[in-house]
């Protein structure tokens, strides 16, 4: 059988398999559903340093093949986080990466100075939350931002550190050389991208916040571009997601240049994904007698 | 156990106009309880999100459930083309469902609004005892039910286990107004209220249960994702911490739909 | 019935509906399927002052709920396009605007100083075309740079321009502004979005030109976003599009604040589109008993 | 007059592995000529383009037409589940076609390479008078068909209409080789040649046709958008200006896909 394991700053994953951010939540509500133990990694919700409410509803909306969504990054705070679901988590046989919000740069370090002293394997930091108002959408889509805030992260964090990017930039080599040159560990792409929806019968948005990310199979021709173009503009590791929906649309990412992959929305319309995921790389490296799973991430070029 | 599984549709028909019943033999009927739902998905796949459906009956014998439901959009219309034999993929079972041994010895109000009297049904089967087959649950099973015009559905089939009140808004038959204007009119006491309708209804009743120190269970209903916790899109106000986000906004798909109505501020 | 006129610059349109150019060619090909005489408009395929001979083949591959196009705006020049499709088009009692693109600044001028001496009605710059390369893409993703070629274009043209706009950028509106406050007559977008797709079993990229346009119903909650940005952003009229298959979708975009719609690549999979549009909102305004289409324009804030 | 337009499944068939026979009822039947395609749209709406695929047999009486395709992605899939009566929408009828008048009383050879060989079908009926039932136009037909090995299909169907020989890469029938094998070993002297296949087995037909003085038609393939020469997106590099651009690009959708062969660089 082919190997599966791949390294991202250090740290070993049984194979490129994760979770994208905000789709999994803490793995405990798909635990019923896949065995966790078989992931790469989960990617937990974003946490920030306090409670956050998140966005008034409608919170979602199904566009053409994905979906909107404005949560707005309700999460319980760094506390509840720690005591509850890293504890959860802990018993299971697969890395765990925190993702990390906030809403200035204090609120970051904060939570990042908080999961130090965890045994937590990385964090992402979602700098590129299009549904966060206060700011927070400047770190993800202008160059200098992201270095700023990498390089604060970067000096304090005592774990590797990915940093999620943003897909709505003129040009996300930009922010991947800039997070590179901060010294992030790997970076993650592509978070979701700004859309609307309008209900044309009740003249109103659909979702309360008026936009939402966008998410799903729709987008994946762009997330797949993104991920090209960054694998070609820096050397750190890129996680790629966005609209992997099965086995083939992974090793897509893989051989545009990711070295792990992320299921997102479309854990929502199969609550199997992942592992169906890990499976299907698996398949496809056997059927094709790749010994190993690096000589296909980044061949296409 | 939630599972995502295959049913196999054994009957569907148009039950009013646009209002559609479909019976689905699938393992999830094992665990299935009033108030519940499923969410199905579509084959087309532009529209991808499984569509959360109330349960309105539940047979064990036959491993079946039965939906009831409105066309509303573009996945519910592809559902009301199921013919038998078809097989449909079904997420469930999903959310909290009605709480019925809160209806022990009492007298229970059952209300139902439009597309929100289909759970109903499976509850007044459960709290009556079947109608009387077996021993009830509750003292006395009443339903308050509010249509908008006489197009009624499911009616006839409550009746079999319940006395029945209606509400129609153009006044065709019975109390005209809504139900919460029945309940007064026939001057009801219930012990306990369960309903499941639209937002304006649900705040009537929260309204006049709760100066009144009658538990009332509201079925709530917000857009949703994931149906099972994880998104976190579906949530409503509460007025104390929530167990999740502790941020007082419940997951209706996970900590609901069904809440007492003091617990939330709709 | 309800009165669909709009004004663009000064120029009536019968009806909101034109095509999105390069989905369209001249108009000869759908003229087959559909009365022209029936469309607010007609945009044509992008022409610029010499015979262009395009990108190597494949040039279009299908993603999920769209497809991708790097055709690289081949097209006859300006030369035959006079002579032989402005004959054509002139048949017809439908708007005809002139999609124009370039490579260089000089480019463009030499296409509009050709297009002033004609009886076109507008003309509608390609600035953001992502499948050319030489430069022609800064253009497009830079509000100083549209600014520049804007002002030139205007201080020269004799029609109504167009600026179309490239989504492929951090925020629409600086350049929907800068479009603005150079003149421009109407923006339209969004132009495509620049994604890839890779065949995993040839491990290769399905388009020669490694990326292309996308386009269809998959971008439509983008292109609705941006649209309502810009409406909020400047005054000038917009011509949305993006994904449009049905009247609702037109209805879509209107209310967001587009003035006028195009149907674009959706013209492939229906060859009607363009008249079931103005069909369709035709019926949408009778039914819900709006009396005039401006009162829907940009209704939902 | 092109049109899009609904088509009825009268029959759908496996004939070889992988390989699907659909007879659909279509007015578009009844302007079709050999080498011509129509567009197949799927009711996947994540897979929205035409699937472009050459017409196979014409029957003008049932105005039928017969497509003959390989499974090659998820359009392909899904129309190989279509059985009788189902509703097919179609785009047609496409391209220019074989140009039969240019057989007028010659010795025409028919080459046809795997997924290449459906469209010889239709135009060895039409070139030979249905088999003599008609005056023939050509005054000889003979078929030079390739396959990969012995799982061929149409053959007996084409030994109707005309003289067939096969070549077989593993050389399980017929001459061991491609189809210019097969000529060669058979010694064939064509006046004009007609060819459908992969793009080498075109490639050696233009490289052997060609310093022999003999015309050859051949039909080419790219991917296509919207089928009707307006997006652009199917061209083939030609030795000459195009009719559209003048950039020595023509249209495989419209200006083909049927090229005399000293027209295009391939």
């Amino acid at each position: 059988m082919a190997n599966t394991k791949i390294n991202i700053a250090g740290v070993e994953f049984k194979n490129p398999v994760v979770t994208a951010s905000g789709t999994f939540g803490s793995g405990m509500e798909y635990s019923e559903f896949v065995d966790l133990n078989r992931l790469g990694g989960v990617v937990t919700k974003g946490v920030a340093n306090i409670p956050w409410p998140g966005n008034p509803t409608p919170r979602v909306a199904e566009v053409y093949g994905g979906m909107l969504n404005a949560i707005g990054l309700q999460n319980p705070g760094i506390d509840v986080f720690i005591e509850r679901d890293l504890e959860f988590l802990k018993r299971f046989d697969t890395n765990v990466i925190v993702n990390v919000c906030g809403k200035s740069v204090s609120d970051y370090l904060e939570v990042v100075e908080r999961l130090n002293d965890t045994d937590i394997d990385m964090m992402e930091i979602n700098i590129s939350c299009p549904n966060v108002k206060e700011g927070a959408i400047a770190f993800g889509q202008k160059a200098d931002s992201v270095f700023d805030i990498t390089n604060q992260i970067r000096s304090i964090a005592k774990k590797p550190v990915i940093m999620k990017l943003s897909p709505n930039v003129t040009d996300i080599t930009e922010m991947a050389r800039a997070a590179e040159a901060a010294g992030a560990d790997a970076i993650s792409l592509i978070n979701t991208i700004t859309g609307m929806k309008i209900d044309i019968n009740k003249r109103s948005f659909v979702l309360a916040n008026k936009t939402g990310g966008m998410s799903g199979p729709a987008i994946k021709p762009i997330a797949v571009r993104m991920v090209y173009q960054c694998a070609q503009a820096v050397k750190i590791p890129i996680i790629g997601m966005g609209g992997i929906a099965n086995g083939e649309d992974a090793i897509e990412f893989l051989m545009a240049g990711a070295t792990a992959v992320a299921a997102g929305a479309m854990n929502f319309v199969n609550p199997y994904l992942t592992q169906e995921l890990v499976d299907g790389i698996e398949a496809f490296l056997d059927k094709n007698k790749i010994e190993d799973i690096k000589d296909i991430i980044g061949c296409v070029k | 156990m939630k599972k995502k599984t295959v049913g196999f549709v054994t009957r569907s028909e148009e039950i009013s106009v646009d209002i559609f019943s479909l019976w689905i033999e699938t393992e999830l009927a094992k665990d299935a309880k009033p108030g519940q739902f499923v969410g199905i998905f579509t084959n087309d796949r532009s529209a991808l999100l499984p569509r959360p459906i109330s349960i309105c009956e539940v047979n064990k014998d036959k491993s079946a459930l039965r939906l009831v439901y409105r066309i509303a959009g573009k996945g519910t219309r592809e559902f009301s083309h199921l013919q038998a034999g078809r097989r449909v993929s079904l997420l469930g079972v999903l959310g909290n469902g009605f709480p019925c041994e809160e209806a022990e010895d009492k007298c229970a109000v059952l209300m139902g609004g439009g597309i929100g009297v289909p759970p109903i049904l499976e509850l007044a089967k459960v709290l009556s005892g079947n109608g009387g087959v077996n021993k009830p649950i509750a003292k006395e099973v009443i339903c308050v039910i509010g249509y908008r015009d006489a197009q009624t559905f499911l009616l006839e089939e409550l009746q079999q286990y319940a006395k029945v009140l209606v509400a129609t808004e153009d006044g065709s038959i019975g109390t005209k107004g809504n139900v919460i204007d029945a309940l007064n009119e026939n001057k009801l006491n219930p012990d306990i209220i369960y309903a499941c309708g639209p937002m304006p209804m649900l705040r009537g009743i929260k309204n006049w249960a709760e100066p009144r120190q009658i538990p009332a269970f509201i079925s709530l209903e917000e857009r949703m994702a994931c149906g099972v916790g994880a998104c976190l899109g579906c949530v409503c106000t509460t007025s104390k911490k929530d167990s999740h986000s502790h941020v007082n906004n419940a997951r209706i798909c996970t900590d609901g739909p069904v809440f007492d109505s003091r617990e939330v501020i709709i």
